[in-house]
């Protein structure tokens, strides 16, 4: 689906990407893990066309597409949540996953005035499926809050919620997991699952949480300064040494405290 | 061939002008962006801050000229600049308790708090020309030349003159210091790094026992002392008006901008960079051309590149030129 | 029981009209570590926010040693020797990675470098950081830099709100050393954790918090071991 | 809703309190400039309030809509097109075929000295040519009678007409910026198209050949009938006596209404518009972008698109506006462009009102052009009142009487932060 | 009878430093008129002011639209700027049938404006001044100058009629160059000036805004140092604020034989402002003809007094100074014809306009010492 070639993108004199490659199956969920600044978010912005390469090519399917908006992605079927949760803040939860849906009728001011009715309709089918995820999200009694003034978790549930308004080719997840409760972890997983099973949806998720990429995701890329450290199954990754030594560690030195 | 001479008439005409200018919508500018460095918002108040400080240092002047004190060479309004700051200060102060303490714990957004200095900037104005009324003031003593046109044809047996004038000297020097104490100051001491982290995450500072209030009045002491520098040395170097104090916001505003908001570089490099693209590109370079060759090759047209009437369009045309190429100014500035 | 060294008691309130908290209690006692857990939205972060003060509490008490600091502001918190990093926006985004240390230090009057040496020992990757603006690192970097701002207090309680999100496995893993490390110097630690399992493993207490209210209270142990617990909140 | 009503019920009394305590005359002046900085307003929030994008170039919109009545209905001035009206067009495709030729290096060519080089070639070459057809044409037009003249002329056609031909010509200005200019954000944007505003004016105090530049066009045709044929006409006059008016005060009245009635047929549709557009998926997408445009990227939004759509848009409703201001003074004087009084003050208006609000707008406008009217007599009374209690020719009295003129800013002033203090997010908050 | 005048001038914005001075000179006359207390047996003028801005139209004409239809003033005083003057005009003056006379709004559209014969002036026209510089230039034997002028109608107009009026006579204009007022620096176009050379530089300008602005900077630098003074660039405060520098330069402004102009200034000194501020002698001028001519009437209403302006302004009868405003009143009511040449020799011709007759001087140790009348 997703082949990522000789990718670089630098800041100044720092190689965040540094020459990557890789490659997203189709149908795949793949795991992307790897240290801190690793530079797997910026390889991410950098697919999503959030950010320019230095060079290296982008390509989907078989077409090249290096260096297009995000919105043009967007309509290629290219999703993606932030790791840093990017709500609309002033908009209602409702609203924030209402907006996402391409090409509403009711986008073009022509039809806003003129068309109200078919608009009408359409905005009531947008706000059954946007309840639908909501109750998915476990979030329903959120749906007229601002999107300002829910939870941090919350805000990571709305980010993926947005990516399940829509029918997508491929998903990036950025950190899903991160600050969300283990148990609707869990839940978010079993649907990943669902979706690329029933839907066909491809996956690409960074996480830290090695339990939930050994639930749901084969292969497993580790990145390390930029680059490719190592590929391939869960187990094969986990046990590398080189990964070990970078990304996993070997646990706690402490252990437990006494007082307990 | 008189390359002397072009060299000379184009210092006296372009360079020297353009520098001193520059140097004053620096001045303004360092104001501007402190206040929106840390402060967050566009300070439409601040021109007739500057009227405000300088209209008290005038009064001042006035009664020490009247009591017989002056600074010899220099003009007396140097002495009376402390007492000008320190009336100004009070006022802002006063205002920031009275207007802006409220929005700030609103917690109200940017174009508000613009507006809001639009309204303190009209009360302002009011107060100015309440006590020192709508005429020009000229308040310069002392020499009023470094050197002037005619000594300096004297001096070198050149046909071009080149004049500089004490306020000039003294505004350049100024504008650098202050510019480089800035810096220095935001950057370097714990009181200029409390109040950056301020601007940046007020609710951090919190949680880090910096006292917002102090980081708030400092700021608006520094603004006051840098207004009525500014507005002094103006001036002095021109002449005391309200509704031309009132004017200078907009060069000002370009120069902060253009140089980047919140970067006290930035706010030199605006000032220069508003001043000089005024006075080049309108520039005949006719007088220069004739000096540079041969009597017959001579100019007859004046080699303008675009009339005067243009030298606001021109230099606002410069200024979106270099916004095009670098989005948040010169020096990366801040966007809110 | 002696009265714990920190404890907001009965907490009541929110941002608007509506109470998020619901009579809720959290404690710590001194050299303990003391772990909130709960879905999403249960309330942690504001229990942890009305514990330092910014956020109206309208009924509960704050007590720190006894004494009662409920009207207190958070900076005058700060000053009684409590820390706090929060969820969300817990860095100075344009100022540098070092400068950020240094506001964490901001009413210390003693020489800091000590304590900025062994953040930089703590997480390596800051100190070839440290010239660069925070808000341009990565998301796991820069919770090492809210959290690192904190340890630079050189505070008596240390409240963490999800001090791991978004860190790699061996950060956690020194993160959670350096903070057992800590409690043993007598600081007392209170934190909300999604990494329930690790964070409970090295809790002397756990609270799992549902709703603006107290659901379970127990050792971190216990909680573990509770299989309501692990299915409900734990994530099995 | 209900605290919509009641503002806009006391905006209503403050208008009838003017009618009925100083003239009914004034108070329909005011109203009609009301109308018209409300329209001025709805432009401003649109931009503002709808997609945040900070436009401090209203001076400019308002300017190119006054021009457009020139151009539209002015009469023509014989002889001047002949003399250079083709070359001053010729001059005009010939400096945006140059234009468009630097674009296209600069965008075709590879990066380096050669593309510099190429594209400096095609700005000097092209200003030259440029000038050297545009010189000639316009000091042929402006030789035509300069004291009078001196100008291209207009077309003649009905002033109505010239409303949508403003909203048009700021409209295309505003394409031609929001291209260049609106990858800048907030405070850079703001003096970007300060700047534009202000190359606007200048063109227009400049180029006499267009409208005449700083000698002003004046007595422009109006679309309702001259107060003086009102009272000249017999019937007029039986009319207004039969209902007991003195003719000249109902000429004056019934003239203003029809202002009025044209500017509120204006005002109400644009209303209706904007709100129908708000309240739809179209203004949701909006309200995304202006919250955050990364992510309303990431969703598929073309933020670009919008925002230029949106400025232009904007700048076309001001644009209308400008148009009708110059009708009803019936002349335009570039040298009255200010930017405190033509972009601060519909600034005022949209805050005050309450950004992302049209209804906020309006009242915005109503209320701030009757405070700006207002606080003249306000200040004055002001005045009046502190000395009244005062010894007759003490120099304090003296003092403050002759600056008793700067009480109207001083007021306004102070006006403007008390109702601010009062509702710091506008009177009728958007969402 | 309570008779009111509207001064409406721009008290605030860009003229708000010569304003003050002029509607001093208006009630100057009106208090003359009222200390004689014999205008229409004994009626009693007030002024009522009003803003106008000077670049704000709608509120100009918002203010004037109070005067008239709230205050019910008798006749319009200003405006200052032509902008605004043309627009009260329009909206107010002609709709409500009320004379309007300004003592300073030059623009030659406003000569040819439809004005129901309410419309006034006393300020001369720029053609006409155009011409007496030319003269004066060309009595110097100057055969060069450069031209700097304030870009609005007064000053573009001026220009045009001096360089026209210039050309035709020989000499040589090198560059003809606009200035905005109130603005912080004129290095640019003082830069540009100097390059351009020329013996005189003409300063087309207000004495209190660009124009002072402009010298300033080119005695600083050395540029020039003769200038050329038109009326709007004649006052005091410029020989204070430039000093012995400006010694040797001239000018013109609208002057007469007598000594009406020198009078205005002690009368003005005597009421505490400054009679040589610009457009004061103008705005005493204004007021007085508006007052007389509503003698001449026997009436304040527009209507019947509209038509006597001219007559009262111009010759033949007894000449009238500043000053003599009770002499004139008792001269109307006795039916002997009288000629008003006032502060400014104001003489009106076609529509309402101001032929004006020009003083020429030259600055002498700080003086300013006419040379002679044009
Ligand atoms: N705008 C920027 N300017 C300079 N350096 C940057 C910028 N953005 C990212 N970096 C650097 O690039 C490196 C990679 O960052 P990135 O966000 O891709 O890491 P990551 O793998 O997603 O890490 P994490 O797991 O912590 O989210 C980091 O070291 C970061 O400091
Ligand atoms: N600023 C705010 N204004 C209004 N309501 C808020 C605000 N912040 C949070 N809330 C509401 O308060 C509730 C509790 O939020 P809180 O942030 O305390 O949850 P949490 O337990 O920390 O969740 P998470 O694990 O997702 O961080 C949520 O339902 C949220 O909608
Ligand atoms: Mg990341
Ligand atoms: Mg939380």
């Amino acid at each position: 689906m997703i082949a990522v070639e000789n990718l670089h993108r630098h800041f100044g004199g720092f190689r965040a990407v540094d020459g990557a490659s890789l490659k997203i199956a189709t149908g795949s969920i793949t795991g992307l893990i790897g240290p801190n600044g690793a530079g797997k978010t910026t390889l991410f912005n950098v697919i999503a066309g959030r950010l320019k390469p230095t060079s290296g090519r982008v390509m989907m399917a078989g077409e090249d597409i290096t260096g297009l908006a995000p919105h043009e992605l967007f309509h290629k079927g290219l999703l993606r949540t932030f790791q840093i949760a990017h709500e609309f803040g002033s908009m209602t939860v409702r609203e924030n996953l209402m907006m996402v849906p391409a090409r509403q009728s009711g986008e073009t001011l022509w039809n806003a005035w003129f068309r109200r009715k078919a608009v009408a309709a359409e905005e009531r089918r947008l706000r059954d499926k946007a309840d639908e995820v909501l109750e998915f999200l476990t979030i329903s009694h959120l749906a007229d809050e601002k999107a300002a003034n829910i939870s941090g978790g919350q805000k990571k549930l709305l980010e993926l919620g947005r990516t399940m308004m829509v029918d997508a080719r491929i998903v990036f997840l950025d950190e899903v997991g991160a600050g969300v409760n283990r148990t609707l972890l869990n839940t978010i997983g079993d649907a990943i699952v669902r979706l690329n099973q029933e839907r066909g949806y491809t996956f690409c998720v960074i996480e830290h949480d090695m339990d939930f990429i050994a639930r749901l995701c084969n292969p497993v890329i580790c990145m390390a300064e930029g680059k490719v450290l190592a590929e391939g199954t869960v187990e094969d990754v986990k046990n590398d040494e080189r990964v070990i030594e970078a990304y996993l560690g070997t646990g706690l030195k402490n252990k437990v405290v006494g007082h307990a | 061939m008189d390359i002397l001479n072009a060299l000379v008439a184009f210092l006296n005409f372009v360079f020297v002008p353009g520098l001193a200018y520059g140097a004053q919508l620096a001045l303004g500018a360092l104001g501007v962006t402190l206040i929106y460095g840390i402060l967050r918002f566009s300070n439409f108040a601040h021109g007739d801050t500057m009227a405000f400080g300088t209209m008290v240092t005038i009064l001042v002047t006035w009664a020490l000229q009247s009591a017989g004190i002056g600074a010899g060479p220099l003009p007396t309004a140097l002495i009376a600049l402390p007492f000008g700051i320190a009336a100004t200060a009070a006022l802002v102060l006063g205002t920031d308790r009275a207007v802006y303490r409220f929005y700030r714990k609103q917690k109200a957004a940017p174009t508000i708090l613009v507006i809001v200095s639009l309204g303190v900037m009209f009360v302002m104005n009011g107060i100015v020309r309440f006590i020192i009324g709508v005429e020009e003031i000229s308040f310069a003593d002392g020499e009023r030349f470094l050197v002037t046109a005619g000594e300096f044809r004297a001096m070198t047996g050149l046909q071009e003159g080149l004049a500089i004038r004490t306020t000039q000297a003294i505004t350049v020097v100024t504008a650098i210091v202050v510019m480089v104490a800035l810096f220095w100051f935001l950057n370097r001491t714990r009181t200029g790094k409390s109040m950056r982290a301020f601007s940046d995450n007020e609710d951090l500072a919190l949680l880090s026992g910096i006292n917002p209030e102090r980081v708030v009045a400092v700021t608006w002491i520094l603004a006051a002392a840098l207004a009525t520098t500014a507005g002094v040395l103006y001036g002095l170097d021109k002449s005391f008006k309200a509704f031309t104090f009132f004017q200078l916001l907009l060069p000002i505003f370009a120069a902060a901008i253009v140089g980047g908001l919140g970067s006290p570089i930035g706010a030199i490099a605006g000032g220069f960079v508003v001043a000089f693209s005024e006075v080049t590109v309108t520039y005949a370079w006719k007088k220069v051309l004739t000096y540079l060759v041969p009597a017959d090759w001579a100019p007859d047209g004046l080699v303008q590149l675009m009339s005067t009437d243009y030298k606001f369009a021109v230099s606002f045309a410069i200024l979106i030129l270099v916004l095009l190429f670098m989005p948040t100014g010169l020096f990366k500035g801040k966007s809110v | 029981m002696a009265e714990p060294f920190l404890i907001g008691e009965g907490m009541t309130g929110g941002y608007g009209a509506a109470d998020i908290l619901h009579g809720c209690t959290l404690a710590v006692e001194k050299g303990q570590i003391a772990v909130i857990v709960g879905p999403n939205g249960a309330g942690k972060s504001t229990a942890m926010k009305a514990v330092f003060g910014m956020l109206r509490l309208r009924a509960g008490h704050v007590r720190l040693e006894g004494e009662d600091i409920t009207a207190l502001s958070p900076q005058a918190r700060v000053a009684k020797g409590m820390a706090f990093v929060p969820q969300t926006h817990n860095i100075f985004t344009s100022m540098t990675v070092e400068e950020n240390l240094e506001m964490g230090a901001f009413l210390r009057r003693d020489d800091i470098r000590g304590t900025m040496e062994q953040v930089y020992e703590l997480f390596p990757i800051l100190k070839d950081k440290r010239r660069q603006a925070a808000g341009e690192l990565s998301g796991g970097q820069r919770q090492q830099v809210a959290v690192g701002r904190a340890l630079m207090t050189q505070p008596k309680v240390l409240m963490l709100d999800e001090p791991t999100a978004g860190v790699s496995p061996i950060v956690m893993d020194e993160l959670f050393d350096r903070i057992i490390e800590v409690a043993r110097t007598g600081i007392s630690i209170l934190m909300v954790e999604q990494n329930a399992r690790q964070a409970l493993m090295i809790a002397d207490r756990g609270y799992v918090l549902v709703q603006g209210a107290n659901r379970f209270t127990d050792t971190g142990a216990a909680l573990m071991a509770d299989p309501e617990v692990r299915r409900s909140f734990l994530g099995g | 809703m209900n605290r919509t009503l009641l503002l806009f019920a006391f905006v209503a009394v403050l208008f009838l309190g003017t009618g009925m305590l100083q003239s009914w005359n004034s108070a329909l002046g005011i109203l009609n400039m009301a109308l018209i900085s409300a329209i001025m307003a709805l432009g401003v929030n649109m931009q503002w309030g709808y997609a945040g994008l900070f436009n401090v170039g209203v001076m400019g919109f308002v300017a190119l809509g006054g021009l457009a009545v020139v151009l539209t209905s002015a009469p023509p001035v014989p002889g001047a097109f002949a003399a250079g009206g083709w070359g001053v067009l010729g001059a005009l495709v010939l400096g945006a075929a140059t234009i468009a030729a630097a674009i296209q290096v600069w965008r075709r060519l590879p990066k380096g000295a050669v593309r510099t080089l190429a594209l400096l070639a095609v700005l000097v070459v092209g200003f030259f040519a440029f000038r050297t057809v545009f010189d000639p044409a316009v000091a042929a037009i402006e030789a035509i009678n300069p004291a009078l003249f001196g100008n291209i002329g207009g077309l003649g056609l009905p002033v109505l007409l010239a409303w949508p031909a403003g909203g048009l010509l700021a409209a295309a200005a505003a394409w031609a910026i929001g291209k260049t200019a609106l990858g800048l954000r907030s405070d850079y944007l703001a003096i970007a198209t300060l700047g534009i505003a202000e190359i606007i004016i200048a063109v227009m105090k400049n180029e006499d050949w267009l409208a005449r530049g700083v000698k002003n066009m004046i007595s422009l045709p109006r679309p309702v009938p001259y107060e003086v044929d009102l009272q000249r006409s017999a019937a007029f006059v039986d009319w207004a006596q039969t209902w007991g008016f003195d003719p000249m005060t109902a000429s004056a009245i019934v003239v203003k209404l029809c202002y009025a009635g044209l500017f509120g047929l204006v005002l109400v549709a644009i209303v209706a518009l904007t709100e129908l557009a708000l309240n739809s998926p179209w203004g949701r997408m909006m309200r995304a972008i202006r919250d955050n445009e990364v992510a309303a990227e990431a969703m598929g939004k073309n933020v670009t698109r919008r925002h230029l759509q949106i400025f232009v848009l904007g700048a076309a409703v001001i644009g209308i506006a400008g148009a009708m201001m110059t009708t009803l003074d019936s002349q335009l004087t570039p040298g009255t462009y200010q930017p405190l009084r033509f972009t601060f003050l519909i600034w005022v208006m949209v805050i005050v009102g309450g950004s992302g609000s049209n209804w906020g707008a309006v009242l915005g406008g109503f209320l701030i052009w009757w405070l700006w009217v207002m606080v003249e007599p306000i200040g004055l009374t002001l005045i009046g009142t502190v000395t009244a209690g005062m010894a007759d020719g003490s120099w304090l009295k003296t003092h403050l009487q002759d600056s008793a003129a700067h009480m109207r800013l001083l007021t306004m002033g102070l006006i403007l932060l008390l109702v601010l203090r009062f509702s710091p997010r506008g009177l009728i908050p958007g969402r | 009878e309570d008779v009111k005048i509207g001064i409406i001038l721009g008290f605030t914005g860009p003229l708000e430093s010569i304003t003050p001075s002029m509607a001093a000179g208006a009630e100057l006359a009106i208090n003359e008129v009222n200390a004689a207390g014999t205008l229409l047996d004994g009626s009693k003028v007030t002024a009522v002011r009003g803003d106008s801005t000077c670049v704000d139209a709608a509120a100009a004409t918002a203010a004037a639209e109070r005067l008239v239809t709230s205050d019910k003033v008798v006749a319009i005083f200003g405006a200052d700027c032509s902008g605004v003057t043309g627009a009260i005009l329009q909206a107010v003056s002609r709709p409500n049938g009320i004379v309007q006379i300004s003592p300073s709004s030059t623009s030659p559209a406003l000569s040819t404006v439809e004005d129901d014969g309410l419309f006034f002036r006393t300020a001369p026209s720029d053609a006409r001044q155009g011409e007496v510089i030319a003269e004066v230039l060309k009595d110097r034997a100057i055969s060069s100058v450069a031209i700097t002028f304030t870009n609005n109608d007064y000053g573009k107009g001026l220009a045009e009629a001096i360089q026209t009026a210039f050309e035709a006579a020989g000499g040589k204009v090198t560059i003809s160059a606009a200035h905005e007022d109130g603005k912080a620096d004129y290095s640019a176009e003082v830069a540009a000036l100097a390059a351009a050379g020329g013996e005189v530089l003409v300063v087309a300008g207000y004495v209190d805004q660009g124009g002072k602005g402009v010298i300033q900077a080119a005695v600083d630098t050395g540029a020039f140092s003769t200038f050329l003074l038109p009326d709007g660039m004649y006052g005091e405060s410029l020989v204070q604020a430039i000093g012995s520098a400006i010694d040797g330069s001239f000018g013109t402004m609208p002057g007469t034989y007598s000594d009406g102009a020198a009078k205005i200034v002690e009368m003005a000194k005597a009421a505490g402002f400054d009679g040589t501020s610009t457009y004061v002698g103008e705005s005493y001028d204004a007021a007085s003809l508006m007052l007389l001519a509503m003698q001449a009437a026997g009436s304040s209403a527009s209507a019947d007094f509209k038509g006597k302006i001219e007559e009262v302004a111009n010759a033949p009868g007894e000449k009238i100074y500043p000053g003599d405003l009770a002499k004139a009143i008792e001269l109307i009511k006795a039916g002997t014809d009288i000629d008003y040449v006032g502060a400014t020799n104001v003489e009106l011709i076609g529509p309402g306009e101001s032929a004006g007759s020009f003083r020429e001087y030259t600055i002498k140790d700080g003086q300013f010492v006419t040379d002679r009348f044009r």
